[in-house]
């Protein structure tokens, strides 16, 4: 990750250089798809032994019970559901990055949107998994879809969870049609440079793509359209799965800004996890040219901001339940910040947000190691804020006698570990058969910008190109 | 005669045993899985009577074994298994009730461990190898058992006046023996008939009428109306909280083995400041007057206020009723605080025992238990018979029982369970189940309803190799030549003819409706108090000084003395007042804690001159600063898989100390020192919680705001 | 131009979507094919019973042949002898499970009928021993489904005033097929929880889940 | 896709000319939009480009996209189909497991059909995209890999004699290269 | 399903109302518990019916220590009483309060709107059921539970708790719960239904005391109170009477402070159905 210190000048201040040549995009994206770097058969395989172990632990604790891991009658949920929502709050990135940013002509987006909905597809796939394993009787999942059966019984439709079996089950197939439909023309680009089975592949996908106007524009509607769709799934998918919590009557759930937060909470998760994979992808595929500094900047930024707005609803949480004066939801706060789980609850409040302030530093955000570690050292605050929303509630709780410390078994964490293998095992793979960077869009960034560096911009391009000029560049890049 | 038994065998034909059997399928399966065609078996009866019918349940009527209260119980049959028990509406005893060791009753029953087979020094053989055996060699055989009633009692008193009339020594380590004993000094009436329903006030002195003592079921059914309106009020005088104690209004903790000198400031106070007259009983007058407050604070940590508020509430609230099972001395000064209160003849009336003395129950007590092993010792036994107790669990270790029982040359065991006498025993004859017998029982209340029991078994033997203990004795009783016993094959007959002869009828009529009700009713002669004249109270300071720590070996429902460690159901059902489950503990006061420096779950060594034992602390303030108690029952070293937790406080205690008349060992302090050995682990408890956080759970209403007589309603 | 560019070949469209149809068709018919192994219902199939004031299902089942110890022929003593459901399983109506009738009552006949044939005196031998055959289960629910014969017998016999005693074999028939057919039992109903809740339904019979599962 | 022919002649051949400078291309257009070749109007023009922009689009002048009513039909579709889903599923469940509350609840169902809505709306756009955009037909075979790398081509339908003037404007506009195939 | 959407228009007056605005639902019966805590000694009689009587699966030590273990009846045991003020600093000088915990059998019951498969429901007994063929083992019920009464078998209890020929003991008239399943206290449900059955055998109404649910039948202070609420004349219905405490409303306004009946986290808006008598103290 150091040679992306060659011409610093250029990456100060664009967030690509407007004259490399179209053919060179290509070529550097397809060569990604075949050669990428050591490390990343380092990190596929690092995924695969991971995700091996998940399917060893989950073998074993359906061979002896669920009691393996060590949950009890107090705390029927632990860190399968912590997991669950820490997985589905990742998603939100590719929506954020793709579908907002789309809308308010953010083009710095475009060489990074890719991965980030591919992002969203497979950590959705992942948060899929863990309802699944954390039921009793897993065999019997498909009891919550709502199918017709001879016997007459339905799903009980006021559950939560069934509103979170269908909010998932839609944002996962629009997710993956919107990832899909984006990726129509570089699968047309592909079609044309491979062969072999790849190019059968993406003759199949690229459904005959040939770049016509039409196509075009019926292609800019669609994708305009589905991100207008998918922008409030999104938020209805996260406040769906904070109403898990918020519509039971358990102190420290029981709580209205839950959905705010958690949606806020999930932006924070995905940005973050955005620039772990920034970082990571670059390496591997040799990305400096098009993941630029500027870029990684831009994101930083966004990142900070949300993780103001997420202290902010968490703030006003805590202050909710204080004045409200129930007492026991605030036993319950109060635990939280003094019991046993208090190292947490304050590992999350610094990583979550104290931590974030040092993106204030462009020193900081302009380097690639340190923001490596900064981005997985804000996940994992992410990842306590989940936890220590689901189990101090169920250490305490109304009755004194089910008050009770609960610790994860091995299988647990073997299972959130190896939620991570399986992620990796997906994405890296995704990322090997598909281009991710987009290429016509990053050509179309070259282009648009490219006309408005020039001095002689025509009537035409007057008229019709919406890209402020090159002044407007630098006070530009803070994300539209 | 025989006929009835030939339907009764058919009726109890066990079939469908795979329904239970399949039911483990559970619901994890799906439909097509289970109810597969040709998978399960299903046996028909024979030729069964027309009321049974399969599917529906059949109420039978018998005898709960688990204490030697012997409630009525009735049991519920479907396809010839007992499932449930619950008590018997028609038994005056428990009126329909039963305690939790009753309701396991059932575990014991299936319980995989039984004794299957008769062992000759542990060799499995024959019944009538084993049987040839001890007819040869129980010349003269002592008889070591637990309480025992009923016509049991009979043929065991005439298997031993056949054969030299050796003695029969009647082991209970928990036992009202020191109230039994101070109520036939003062009232004439060993076992007085007690109304603590009519009641206002119940004074309880180491007596856990509501745990442990007397009839539990039948003190806490009369506790219920006791409590119900007008509302009688509880106070407790104990060293450590009994389940009497944790009900208790008042609950006044005392050093232990002062509980005299306690009950004695009561009455010191009665007399100067209520003015009650002593006049008849110039001693006892004495001993009041000599006891100041004062000196039973120096005595006991009670303090005046304490006393005055037991002897206001006495005052106010009459007739009350003062019960006491500390020791020999506190049960006297209780009956003399009774007469003096004038609670004789109202809330205690004399007992009216069954006219058939033969039947009448033998209580037990230690005292038999510390005689035998001295007997043993001194080798004056031959050989013994031993059943229904457990003397090498039960003996404190300086009595060295299994020693003592090396001394006899032959020890038979009839039990249904191998527990550490069992080993001891050269033969074990395998005793089938309480459920599976038949016998009959006399309750030990004074009641005088004269109701004999009748155990009538609910099932086929589970073990087809297994025998009721009244078939057992019969088949000892006549191998020793009893004579008038030869023409009964089984203990059936000789139980049938037996109570046809009791009530006076051929029985041909009866005998059902006597199955039915599961009692025969017979006479009763009434006696009487010869209450009144002097009684002369004495009191000895306990050996331990203050600041030494006191060993309370208690009594718990559940475990019992230790019979029921085996029951999962009875080691899962939490503590009464500690929660834990599956372990010993050892209550000791926060004080005691601070100095000897434990904390919840420290293991300590409690260590008296008859060895030591280490188990974990539960610190509470429900306990005196100088005791240490110790719940008994677990700490088996040979009962199975499930009773292999715990420790035994019996076995630190001193044999030859104890109470002053009846050397009972239950009560006797003996005098521990306590350290703690470094390690610490959680106790396991249903709860660890011991406030309730704010939370209206078990809220409460103060007396003053609450409506006596309307009962709060 | 040159006119073998390899985009002029395009992708044979119908035929990938052709196939994917296809491939789907068969996963489907196959997990039809699965269902219908594990329990295989034939709708229609035998005529309904007459059994006035109720409507149920007419599902039928082929359950396999069971081996009884007892080669016991419904078909000849229902069928031909015409001998009431209720003598034998006399149960059906005051209990939750209708029962094996009692050996005794097998005797009853046989002592004097049929002695000579194998199969009685295989009974006899039993008798005499004091032990009764270990019959297979044929007709039987998951445990955690609590059926009660009492019960419908109540509804559609007993209490059913268009019905005589006698009629009890079509009541039986409701659930366990026309047993006056077969010779030894079989299971010709599928008794699966959508067969129960169809009949329930049209007959107004409880519809709540606690009433067969406790 | 090319749109009425607005002379009498018979188109013959389809023309399709590459080139390398996207203004050139847009210059070519304007030039036929100022009707610098006979009988061909803007309408008959199909433009191949690499990247998606807007303002070609503008010189192509108004071309219908019903997108948005294909999006508006499924959402709505979706968000009836939902409810009503729902509601009957609810009202025909033979355990009523409401204990005493309401059978259909409607604001659980509301969030459902909200879900429903979304869904069905991104797949109903979806067909519309497929349908709208002629994808998964056969296309015209006059199409380059340059196309899909950096070179912008114009596809127009043009009869016998209008070929020549037409190609004079491509190279005018020095077009890379030029190919073409007969109408059949 | 016939007629899928007939149903809705059919019913939909009906089916959109709660039984409060004369909705579908009518309850047949309103099966209520009181416990008198001033009568309840704390002996677990109740408990180990429980496990005698519903099939329950001792766990052991281990499973217990973890908290997996699966007692319906629970005997909770406190030594402060926030109502009476704290007793003597050095030594107790009363009692402690026993407090008997089971399934309160809320008419509004957090557990049942959350069930994802509707395997927990209200019955038209207004019994809070638990179907267990029908649980997936969510545990979202046990988790929204206030009183923590709601278990869940973690593993397959079944071997260990009942080894042959224990399994002879066992309960044919209920299931034995299988692993991943959520069991609670039913009120003994194959005891109404058996009453139910009795009482339509001899062609009769349900009338009080039918039911004796397995704690009330053994508890040796009567302490426990169990019938019909619909039931004007049944004892419990008389009790709620005389203790002035109202099914639907979370605060209960009484004339004299000296009645005694509270239902516990009643404030919580979700109409438990057990109504305790507050254990009375000297002071």
């Amino acid at each position: 990750m150091s040679e992306n210190h060659q011409h610093l000048t250029n990456e100060q201040v664009k967030d690509i250089d407007e004259n490399i040549a179209w053919a060179k995009i290509n070529n550097d994206v397809l060569n990604s798809m075949k050669n990428p770097r050591k490390g990343y058969w380092v990190a596929l395989v690092l995924s695969a032994l991971l995700f091996g172990v998940m399917i060893y632990a989950e073998v074993y604790q359906y061979r002896n019970g669920m009691g393996e891991t060590l949950l009890n009658t107090s705390h029927m949920w632990d860190l399968y559901i912590s997991s669950f929502v820490f997985w589905i709050g990742m998603s939100h990135s590719g929506t954020l990055l793709s579908a907002i940013l789309h809308l308010v002509h953010a083009d710095w987006r475009k060489p990074i949107y890719r991965f980030a909905e591919a992002m969203t597809t497979f950590s959705l796939l992942t948060a899929g998994l863990f309802p699944v394993i954390h039921l009793g009787r897993v065999w019997n999942f498909y009891w919550v879809m709502p199918y017709m059966s001879d016997r007459g019984i339905w799903p009980n439709f006021r559950s939560p969870l069934i509103w979170d079996a269908f909010a998932i089950t839609s944002y996962l197939t629009s997710s993956v049609l919107f990832l899909y439909i984006g990726m129509i023309p570089d699968l047309a680009i592909c079609r044309d440079n491979t062969t072999g089975w790849r190019k059968t592949l993406y003759t199949f996908l690229s459904l005959g793509w040939r770049g016509d106007d039409r196509q075009w524009r019926h292609f800019r509607f669609t994708y305009l359209m589905i991100a207008c769709f998918l922008i409030p799934l999104a938020v209805s998918v996260h406040s769906i799965v904070s109403m898990d919590f918020a519509m039971a009557i358990m102190p420290g759930w029981h709580v209205t800004t839950f959905p705010p937060y958690f949606v806020a909470g999930a932006l924070y998760s995905g940005c973050a996890a955005i620039i772990t994979l920034f970082v990571l992808l670059r390496y591997f595929f040799k990305f400096e040219e098009y993941m630029t500094m500027p870029i990684l900047d831009k994101v930083c930024k966004l990142t900070f901001v949300i993780a103001m707005v997420w202290t902010y609803l968490n703030l006003i949480e805590f202050s909710a339940v204080w004045y409200g004066h129930d007492i026991p939801s605030k036993e319950v706060l109060i635990a939280k910040a003094t019991g046993p789980y208090s190292i947490f609850f304050w590992g999350m409040m610094f990583f979550g947000s104290v931590l974030p302030f040092s993106l204030l530093s462009k020193a900081v955000r302009r380097n690639m190691k340190i923001m490596f570690f900064i981005s997985i050292f804000l996940n994992v605050g992410m990842f306590l804020e989940r936890w220590m929303i689901v189990t101090p509630t169920l250490s305490m709780g109304y009755h004194p006698q089910g008050f009770n410390v609960m610790w994860p078994g091995w299988v647990e964490w073997a299972m959130v570990g190896g939620s991570f293998g399986w992620f990796g095992l997906l994405f890296l793979v995704f990322v090997k058969v598909f281009p991710c960077v987009s290429m016509y869009e990053v050509k179309e960034m070259v282009y648009h910008r490219k006309r408005t560096t020039y001095a002689d911009v025509d009537e035409m391009m007057e008229l019709h190109s919406g890209v402020p000029g090159p002044e407007a560049q630098t006070q530009q890049s803070g994300g539209a | 005669m025989s006929k009835t038994k030939i339907d009764r065998r058919n009726f109890l034909k066990v079939l469908g045993l795979g329904s239970a059997g399949a039911a483990l399928a559970g619901c994890d399966m799906p439909s097509y899985v289970t109810s597969d065609e040709g998978k399960e078996n299903i046996y028909s009866y024979l030729a069964p009577e027309e009321y049974v019918i399969p599917g529906i349940g059949v109420w039978y009527a018998s005898t709960c074994q688990q204490c030697p209260a012997s409630c009525g119980v009735h049991g519920r049959v479907r396809e010839g298994r007992v499932l449930k028990l619950e008590g018997n509406p028609d038994a005056s005893v428990n009126k329909g009730k039963i305690c939790q060791m009753g309701q396991a009753a059932i575990q014991g029953h299936f319980h995989p461990e039984r004794i299957e087979n008769p062992l000759i020094n542990g060799q499995k053989a024959t019944w009538d190898e084993a049987l040839a055996l001890v007819a040869k060699k129980s010349g003269g055989a002592a008889w070591l058992t637990g309480a025992m009633s009923g016509h049991q009692r009979v043929l065991i008193d005439a298997h031993r006046t056949a054969g030299g009339n050796a003695r029969h020594y009647a082991v209970e380590v928990v036992n009202a023996r020191p109230w039994e004993d101070a109520s036939l000094a003062t009232l004439g009436d060993a076992n007085p008939n007690l109304h603590i329903d009519k009641a206002r006030a119940v004074l309880a002195v180491g007596a856990d009428f509501l745990g442990t003592w007397g009839n539990p079921v039948k003190s806490m059914r009369d506790y219920g109306n006791f409590r119900s309106a007008p509302r009688g009020v509880l106070m407790s005088i104990e060293p450590a909280m009994s389940m009497t104690g944790a009900n208790s209004d008042i609950w006044v903790t005392a050093r232990p083995g002062s509980e005299a000198a306690v009950l004695m400031g009561v009455g010191h106070i009665l007399t100067t400041k209520h003015g009650v007259s002593v006049a008849d009983m110039p001693s006892a007058a004495l001993a009041f007057a000599d006891m100041t407050p004062t000196k039973v604070l120096g005595l006991s940590d009670v303090k005046e206020e304490q006393l005055a508020k037991i002897a206001d509430t006495l005052m106010a609230n009459s007739p009350s009723l003062i019960l006491a099972n500390a020791n020999h001395d506190t049960a006297k000064v209780a009956q003399v605080l009774n007469m003096m209160l004038g609670n004789v003849g109202q809330t205690l009336t004399p007992s009216a025992a069954i006219t058939a003395e033969a039947l009448l129950p033998v209580t037990g007590s230690s005292k038999d238990l510390v005689e035998f092993a001295m007997d043993a010792k001194a080798g004056k036994i031959s050989s013994v018979f031993i059943s229904g107790t457990n003397p090498v669990f039960l003996a404190p270790s300086k009595l060295d029982m299994a020693g003592a029982l090396a001394k006899v040359g032959f020890k038979v065991a009839i039990a249904d369970f191998h527990d550490e006498t069992t080993t001891a025993c050269d033969v074990v004859l395998p005793a089938s189940s309480a459920l599976e017998a038949w016998g009959t029982h006399v309750p030990v209340d004074g009641s005088d309803a004269g109701e004999v029991y009748i155990q009538q078994p609910l099932m086929e033997n589970v073990h087809a190799n297994t025998r009721g203990l009244g078939d057992i004795l019969l088949a000892v009783a006549k191998g020793a030549g009893v004579d008038g016993l030869a023409e009964f094959e089984d203990y059936y007959g000789y139980l049938r003819t037996a109570v046809s002869a009791l009530i006076g009828s051929d029985l041909e009529g009866d005998w059902n409706s006597i199955l039915q009700k599961g009692k025969a009713v017979t006479a009763v002669n009434h006696s009487n108090f010869n209450a009144g004249g002097d009684v002369a109270l004495g009191f000895s300071e306990p050996a331990a000084k203050a600041g030494t720590l006191t060993l309370i070996t208690s009594a718990r429902q559940g475990l019992f003395d230790g019979r029921h460690a085996n029951l999962p159901w009875l080691q899962e059902a939490p503590d009464q007042i500690s929660k834990a489950v599956w372990d010993s503990w050892a209550e000791i006061h926060p004080k005691t804690a601070a100095k000897i420096g434990a904390k919840d779950g420290d293991y300590i060594t409690i260590t008296s001159a008859n060895g030591s034992i280490t188990t974990r602390v539960f610190i509470y303030k429900g306990i005196h600063q100088d005791a240490i108690s110790v719940p008994m029952g677990r700490g088996h070293t040979n009962y199975g898989l499930y009773a292999k937790n715990g420790v035994n406080p019996l076995s630190l205690l001193d044999a030859s100390s104890g109470d002053r008349q009846t050397t009972e060992l239950l009560n006797s302090g003996v005098s521990v020192t306590v350290k703690p050995t470094g390690d610490n682990r959680h106790l396991v408890r249903l709860m660890d919680v011991d406030s309730q956080h704010g939370r209206k759970l078990a809220a409460t209403i103060t007396a003053d705001q609450f409506d006596r007589n309307q009962g709060g309603a | 131009m040159p006119a073998d560019r390899p985009q002029r070949k395009t992708f044979p469209w119908i035929r990938a979507f052709i196939g994917t149809a296809v491939v789907g068709a068969l996963i489907v018919v196959g997990a039809q094919i699965f269902e219908q192994q594990l329990h295989p219902v034939k709708p229609g199939g035998t005529p309904p019973p007459r059994v006035p004031n109720a409507d149920f299902p007419t599902d039928t089942f082929d359950g396999k042949d069971v081996t009884q110890p007892i080669n016991y022929s419904h078909k000849l003593h229902a069928g031909d002898l015409g001998i009431n459901c209720l003598y034998c399983h006399t149960y059906a109506r005051r209990s939750k499970v209708a029962g094996i009738p009692p050996t005794a009552k097998c005797m009853g006949c046989h002592t004097v009928v049929g002695t000579e044939k194998p199969e009685i005196q295989k009974l006899t031998a039993m008798w005499s021993k004091g032990q009764s055959p270990a019959w297979k289960k044929v007709n039987d629910v998951p445990d955690f489904v609590h059926f009660s014969h009492e019960r419908h017998l109540q509804r559609f016999l007993l209490n059913n005033k268009d019905m005589n005693i006698k009629d009890s074999p079509d009541v039986c028939a409701m659930c366990h097929g026309d047993m006056n057919t077969v010779g030894v039992a079989k299971k010709m109903k599928p008794l699966t929880m959508g067969f129960c809740v169809t009949c329930h339904e049209k007959n107004k019979g409880p519809a709540d889940c606690t009433r067969c599962h406790k | 896709m090319s749109g009425p022919a607005k002379t009498i002649q018979p188109k013959t051949k389809r023309v399709l000319g590459l080139f390398g400078d996207f203004d050139q291309a847009f210059e070519v257009i304007a030039d036929i939009r100022h009707y610098k070749v006979p009988g061909i109007t803007v309408e008959d023009v199909t433009l191949k480009s690499p990247i998606e922009h807007p303002e070609i689009e503008e010189v192509l002048g108004e071309r219908t996209c019903h997108i948005p009513k294909w999006s508006f039909a499924g959402g709505a579709f979706g968000f009836c189909f939902g409810f009503f889903f729902l509601a009957s599923a609810q009202a025909n469940f033979l355990a009523q497991p409401q204990g005493g509350k309401p059978i259909i609840t409607i604001p659980s169902n509301i969030v459902l059909a909200y879900e429903m809505l979304i869904l069905f709306g991104v797949l109903v756009t979806l067909t519309g995209f497929i349908l709208g955009a002629r994808l998964m037909r056969k296309p015209s075979g006059l199409y380059d890999t340059a196309i899909s790398i950096d070179q912008i081509g114009i596809v127009i339908e043009v009869g016998d004699d209008e070929f020549q003037p037409l190609k004079d404007v491509f190279t005018k506009h020095n077009v890379i290269e030029v190919h073409e195939e007969a109408l059949t | 399903m016939p007629s899928l959407l007939g149903n809705v228009f059919k019913g939909w007056s009906d089916y959109s109302k709660g039984i409060e605005q004369g909705g579908n639902q009518k309850y047949e019966h309103m099966f209520s518990m009181s416990i008198d805590l001033d009568k309840c000694t704390g002996c677990n009689a109740c408990s180990t019916a429980c496990y005698a009587e519903n099939n329950l699966a001792w766990v052991g030590e281990y499973k217990f220590a973890s908290r997996q273990s699966m007692h319906w009846m629970r005997i909770e045991r406190y030594f402060d009483e926030p109502d009476v003020g704290s007793s003597d600093p050095e030594s107790l000088d009363r009692g402690a309060s026993f407090l008997p915990m089971m399934c309160q059998q809320c008419n509004a019951a957090p557990c049942e709107p959350v069930c994802p498969v509707a395997a927990t429901y209200h019955t038209v007994d207004a019994l809070n059921a638990q179907v267990y063929n029908r649980c997936i083992g969510s545990r979202y019920c046990a988790n929204n539970c206030p009183f923590r009464v709601r278990y869940f078998n973690f593993y397959d209890n079944a071997p260990t708790a009942w080894p042959a020929p224990m399994d002879q003991g066992l309960n044919p008239d209920l299931s034995v719960r299988s692993k991943g399943v959520m069991e609670k206290c039913t009120f003994c449900i194959q005891r109404i239904r058996g009453a139910n059955e009795t009482a339509k055998r001899e062609g009769r109404e349900l009338k009080d005391g039918d039911i004796v649910t397995a704690c009330q039948q053994t508890c040796p202070t009567s302490a426990i109170v169990f019938g019909d609420l619909l039931d004007k004349t049944s004892e419990i219905s008389k009790i709620w009477k005389r203790q002035q405490v109202k099914l639907g409303t979370y605060k209960q306004e009484k004339e004299n402070k000296d009645l005694r009946g509270y239902r516990i986290f009643e404030e919580l808006n979700i109409e438990p159905k057990v109504l305790y008598l507050e254990r009375v103290r000297e002071v």
